[in-house]
């Protein structure tokens, strides 16, 4: 089975445990593990952060845009803004690495994502916003394992 | 679902024992309530209980990050507890257990604190 | 404070108790009542069936839009597809009609909507897709009565 | 969140107890579970129980009413109990009442139908 969902929201950070509790809802339709769907929570809400703090600069202003496909057992999601984009990505992947230390950011969106998720890519350039593309492959459906 | 923070002192030790969701926009919640107590009592360690955290990310890790900075500056210390296994992977990733000490429960990590 | 979303998905059943539990969790930033959250489930639920069953016909294929905002105390849904449209809108909302009694269709859709809403406006044309508009004021903050 | 179906038998009464979110998706498990009882066992009457259903929408009002239709086809009636107050909106909006009989709980509404 495919299916696909598109969830569009204000910039604000009332929509960020909103925005994860969505997408696992759609995702729950592939039975995932719990620990699968608690990685795919953590990552959504860190690149829904990233859009409202980094993106958006906080102004409270600006919509995030998140689409997620399943298909078999994979979800693909892409989280997008049109923000400020990011100068240099390399950078920005690096663990630790924060653009915005003044407001405790740990750096570590990225490398959760890197972790969490199978396949990452970033899109994005200075004054047009960032997307960022994320797969994971899910264990396969648990009843035939045991089979 | 948001964030409920339960602060209790014993013996110069800060118990802080979260609640709910640790997210960017519950962040501010607990870097106020535990930055007030430490300006109002005498504090010498901090001891945070995650038992009952229900999800936390890498603002998390930021504002944790932010109160044993607070309290490594007055030399103290600061102990976490009753750790999740998907938190536990959080605190792993990013080195946070080379400063901050782990302990299985509350009972034996104020223990370790010198709280009777 | 006002706050928005968009949810878009394919029109396939799997996702109708997804539509309405999404939109429940946004709309519980405004503190409804349990009552009124059932309401706005209910609402969501029937015009997105509308839209997967009527409008789309069932092909498994097609998307719905939903779109929520909250301001104050009130909520605006609008619902739409790009379906085969409603010729004659009036007959349609009679309570009881419905133009699938073969697949046991109560016909009571659009009479729920007008009951539990404050306000319900209905945009088609044969060919061109169905939006239906959904208006409920909340009741105001229950602590403040309390007062 | 789906919808659960308990199908029992007692004395030609069919004793129907759902569980779960009674919409459009999952009509189609009642309507089926229903239909096959009703071809394979000498059955009277229906009892439905919703004291553990969750949602329900008109595609549940629908599918209901399908079966009450039926039983009625077969000279038997339809009982409901243990309905909650949004899903009574539902039925009374939609005069459903007027051929289904309510009954408190289950255990009354069994007797009324001639089960001891
Ligand atoms: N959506 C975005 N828009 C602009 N800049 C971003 C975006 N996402 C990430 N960045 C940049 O990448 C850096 C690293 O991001 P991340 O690893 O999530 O750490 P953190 O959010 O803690 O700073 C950020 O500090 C920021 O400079
Ligand atoms: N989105 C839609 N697209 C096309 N036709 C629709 C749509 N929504 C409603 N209709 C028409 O309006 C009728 C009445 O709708 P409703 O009151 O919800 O009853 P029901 O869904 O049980 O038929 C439907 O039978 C259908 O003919």
């Amino acid at each position: 089975m495919r299916n696909e969902m598109t969830l569009q929201f204000t910039a604000v950070s009332e929509n960020e445990s909103f925005a994860r509790v969505t997408v696992a809802a759609f995702v729950a339709q592939l039975d995932p593990t719990m620990d699968e769907l608690t990685e795919i929570k953590t990552v959504v809400s860190e690149a829904v952060t990233n859009s409202i703090i980094h993106g958006y600069e906080n102004k409270g202003c600006g919509l995030v845009t998140i689409k997620a496909e399943i298909e078999d057992d994979t979800v693909h999601l892409t989280v997008h803004d049109d923000g400020v984009g990011i100068e240099n990505v390399e950078e920005a992947r690096q663990p630790l690495y924060t653009s915005k230390p003044e407001l405790e950011r740990s750096g570590m969106g990225f490398t959760i994502m890197e972790n969490f998720m199978d396949h990452v890519a970033i899109e994005t350039a200075p004054g047009c916003g960032t997307t960022v593309y994320l797969t994971k492959h899910l264990t396969k459906n648990k009843a035939s394992i045991c089979n | 679902m948001s964030l409920s923070v339960d602060l209790e002192i014993k013996q110069e030790v800060l118990c802080i024992r979260l609640e709910g969701e640790l997210d960017h926009h519950t962040a501010d919640i607990l870097r106020e309530r535990v930055t007030e107590a430490l300006n109002q009592h005498l504090i010498r360690h901090i001891l945070l209980n995650l038992e009952r955290l229900e999800f936390m990310d890498s603002s998390g890790l930021g504002v944790i990050l932010g109160r044993y900075k607070e309290i490594a500056a007055m030399g103290g210390e600061m102990v976490v507890c009753s750790i999740s296994a998907p938190v536990k992977r959080l605190f792993e990733m990013s080195g946070m257990f080379k400063i901050i000490r782990f302990e299985e429960d509350e009972a034996y990590a104020l223990y370790t604190l010198g709280v009777a």
